[in-house]
């Protein structure tokens, strides 16, 4: 790959990172921003290799197989790190808060998995959208594989969102507008892994649940906002670019760590699922078959 | 240092049921989530491994 | 406007009329389910007027659903789709005739029904108007967006159950407005808010699930 | 009257377009009127509420408001939103955050006399995370100088 290539690929992944942080992190107020560099972004994307005249053969299920496996581990011992770092921060570091005692500690768990629900229904929406639109095998079995643990985490997020709930609100439950639409994210995840289970043919399957994913991305905003639009229980977001946390910043640090340790864990956990499931689609290529005997050997 | 005892820091200041019960659900799915993929990897590379011996 | 459209909706039409069974299931369903929760929850008239504006919304959003996954099966069947699929017209406009044939099948007689329904919930004349209105306004956004989950699951296994998992959770925001207007307009408020919102998720949905739908069947039938 | 298929699609595409503006109309005209998850004491003054009903009502918890009845489980308080108060009944568990001059949310209903007599207490907190010592510095420096902008 040449060195321009590489700048490209770069420079598209920081501008995809910083549409979504801004959008996570100020919301619509920056929409021209966000629109500019999402712009930014599909414009790299037509140039740097991966997308333009070698994006098929980088992203055949025969290429990224062993890439997959050479990233893995880089992915795991960073999450592992991190939350070790992160646990200890949480844990040691930060101050009892003045309101909520020690309860409010629930948060180094809760923020990072809401964030993460939502985080990887994009990602999933996205490569669901790229499949659908270049009619790529591999960014289909990437929005599968991500799907599973995406409503692992909506899952803690409800979980531990209602544990946090009953002693500081008084209820485990309320049928506010930001409970109920990371209920129906769940519902959302469920149903696209269920579609895709049920349809035989696995092209049709990746179609199908593409579409679908892209239908549910609505939701997301929904989520986001909902806060903001109705005036509910669940307090706004701490963090907000431009002005500082209001947080105490160990605080804030412990938050962070926990969420990149997350981050890092889903695309470990999300790389073996796709080497499962090419392994699983492509048992009769004569790749597979090569590789077994390898391996074996 | 946060905490004068260990019994102080398991107690969480008297809401150690929610504090725990959150992150031991978190650990337990993570830990669940990974052994279940490496189950299915290795079925998946053992039936990749028949198929290409019965060749 | 368009010969291809009017084609399909009366061919639609007229295909529900031969199959009167089937609208009649749907009507049915409405009224055997609001007509039971009197009998479970007891005859107390101020707990039923209470319940009134949910229990009749979610009658009607599973009276809508049932009848989905004959939407597109029938056509499927009989090779009626691949023909559409293959005419020079948008595929979204023969299918925007398709949901409303559906709508006026299955969603009109539920708007029209419920004022009597409303009438046995005892709710206030003001309410009842309110259940129509919302109702009238919601229903097609039930019949546009349960079309994108019949395309979907079209030749899926277990497609029944399946377009319920796919489709209420996107029924939710029509249900919640629709029965906070009813309940607002019980209590003396204004629904005006929510029916607008209820306006806006269908026209949106009028915009956009024909598209949607259009896609899914692409993928459905190849 | 035929139509060039061009045509046709513009015309499609300006209809689409335009139901998504009248949409976009009908959710600003929504968000102007009043939907809310809870009633404000000022609204509960101004009649603004539902009637025959229960419905939620949100406030500050007045500074020296809360008594405890002779029971020792129902309790008095006045809910405040700095404008208007509304007396609250409760019998009951409070959450924890339940204290004077912090957010609360009550479901129940209101009586004849102007009492809201409550069946659930909820806590409202803010966003707001600091440790004790940083909290109280915070209050000091309000107190010393009111020029000093607290975050609410």
């Amino acid at each position: 790959m040449s060195l321009k290539k590489i700048i490209f690929a770069l420079g598209l992944i920081i501008a995809l990172t910083a549409a979504t942080l801004i959008f996570f992190t100020h919301g619509l107020n920056y929409i021209g921003v966000n629109v500019a560099l999402l712009g930014l972004g599909a414009v790299l994307m037509r140039q740097s290799a991966y997308f333009s005249d070698n994006f098929y053969q980088h992203a055949s299920p025969q290429s990224f197989y062993p890439t997959a496996g050479r990233m893995i581990p880089w992915f795991a011992w960073l999450a592992a790190v991190l939350v070790i770092y992160g646990l200890y921060i949480s844990f040691a570091i930060a101050p009892t808060d003045f309101q909520q005692g020690e309860a409010y500690r629930i948060i180094f768990v809760h923020v990072p998995a809401a964030w993460m629900s939502m985080v990887i229904y994009l990602a999933m929406a996205f490569w669901a959208g790229v499949g659908l639109a270049l009619n790529s095998k591999l960014s289909a079995m990437m929005a599968q594989a991500l799907a599973p643990t995406g409503a692992i985490f909506t899952l803690l997020a409800l979980v531990t969102g209602s544990l946090w709930g009953k002693p500081m609100w008084g209820t485990y439950w309320v049928w506010d507008a930001r409970l109920t639409s990371e209920l129906i994210l769940l519902f959302l995840y469920l149903g696209f892994m269920a579609l895709q289970a049920s349809i035989d043919d696995p092209r049709k399957a990746d179609r199908a649940g593409a579409l679908l994913a892209l239908v549910g991305a609505v939701n997301i905003p929904i989520i986001y906002f909902s806060v903001k639009w109705w005036n509910t229980l669940h307090q706004g977001s701490s963090i907000n670019m431009g002005a500082a946390p209001k947080m105490a910043a160990t605080m804030f640090e412990g938050m962070i760590l926990m969420a990149l340790a997350f981050w890092m864990y889903t695309i470990a956990v999300a790389l073996i699922r796709v080497r499962c499931i090419i392994l699983e689609r492509e048992r009769n290529a004569g790749w597979v078959k090569e590789l077994s005997v390898k391996e074996i050997a | 240092m946060q905490w004068e005892s260990w019994s102080a820091f398991f107690n969480m200041g008297g809401y150690a049921f929610y504090v725990w019960f959150s992150f031991g659900l978190t650990a337990l799915c993570v830990v669940w989530e990974v052994i279940a993929l490496r189950k299915r990897s290795s079925e998946a590379l053992r039936l990749t491994r028949l198929l290409s011996q019965n060749d | 406007m368009n010969n291809a459209w009017l084609t399909v909706l009366t061919r639609d039409l007229l295909q529900a009329y031969r199959r009167r069974s089937d609208i009649a299931t749907t009507f049915f369903f409405f009224v055997i389910v609001s007509s039971l929760f009197p009998l479970g929850v007891g005859s107390d008239s101020a707990i039923l007027s209470m319940i009134a504006p949910g229990v009749l919304w979610v009658a009607a959003l599973l009276a809508g659903m049932i009848s989905l996954s004959r939407l597109f099966a029938t056509d499927f069947a009989d090779g009626a789709l691949e023909q559409m699929l293959l005419s020079p017209q948008p595929l979204a406009l023969l299918v925007s005739a398709k949901i409303l044939a559906h709508w006026l099948v299955c969603g009109l007689p539920v708007v029209l029904l419920a004022p009597i329904i409303g009438l046995q919930y005892a709710l206030p004349n003001e309410a009842i108007s309110t259940l129509v209105l919302s109702l009238l306004l919601g229903t097609p956004a039930l019949s546009l967006i349960g079309a994108i989950g019949a395309a979907l699951t079209l030749g899926a296994r277990g497609s029944g159950l399946l377009v319920a998992l796919l489709v209420l959770p996107l029924y939710i925001p029509v249900l919640i407005f629709g029965s906070l207007a009813v309940a607002a307009s019980q209590h003396g408020m204004s629904p005006q808010a929510h029916l607008s919102l209820l306006a806006a998720i269908s026209l949106l949905a009028l915009v956009l699930a024909p598209l949607a739908t259009a896609a899914a069947l692409r993928i459905s039938v190849e | 009257m035929a139509l060039k298929a061009r045509h046709k699609r513009f015309i499609l595409i300006g209809i689409g377009l335009g139901l998504i503006g009248l949409a976009a109309m009908l959710i600003l005209n929504a968000f102007q009127s009043n939907m809310v998850f809870f009633y404000t004491p000022t609204q509960v003054a101004q009649g603004e509420v539902p009637k025959n009903t229960g419905f939620r009502i949100g406030g500050l918890v007045e500074e020296k408001s809360f008594k405890r009845g002779e029971d020792g489980l129902s309790v008095r308080f006045i809910i405040t939103d700095t404008a208007k108060t509304v007396p609250v009944i409760y019998k009951g568990v409070l959450p924890d955050l339940f204290k004077e001059g912090k957010g609360v949310v009550a479901q129940g209903k209101l009586g004849e006399d102007g009492t809201f007599t409550a069946s659930e207490v909820l806590a409202k907190h803010d966003e707001n995370y600091m440790p004790p010592e940083a909290a109280e510095a915070l209050k000091r420096a309000q107190t010393q100088s009111n020029t000093v902008v607290m975050p609410k």
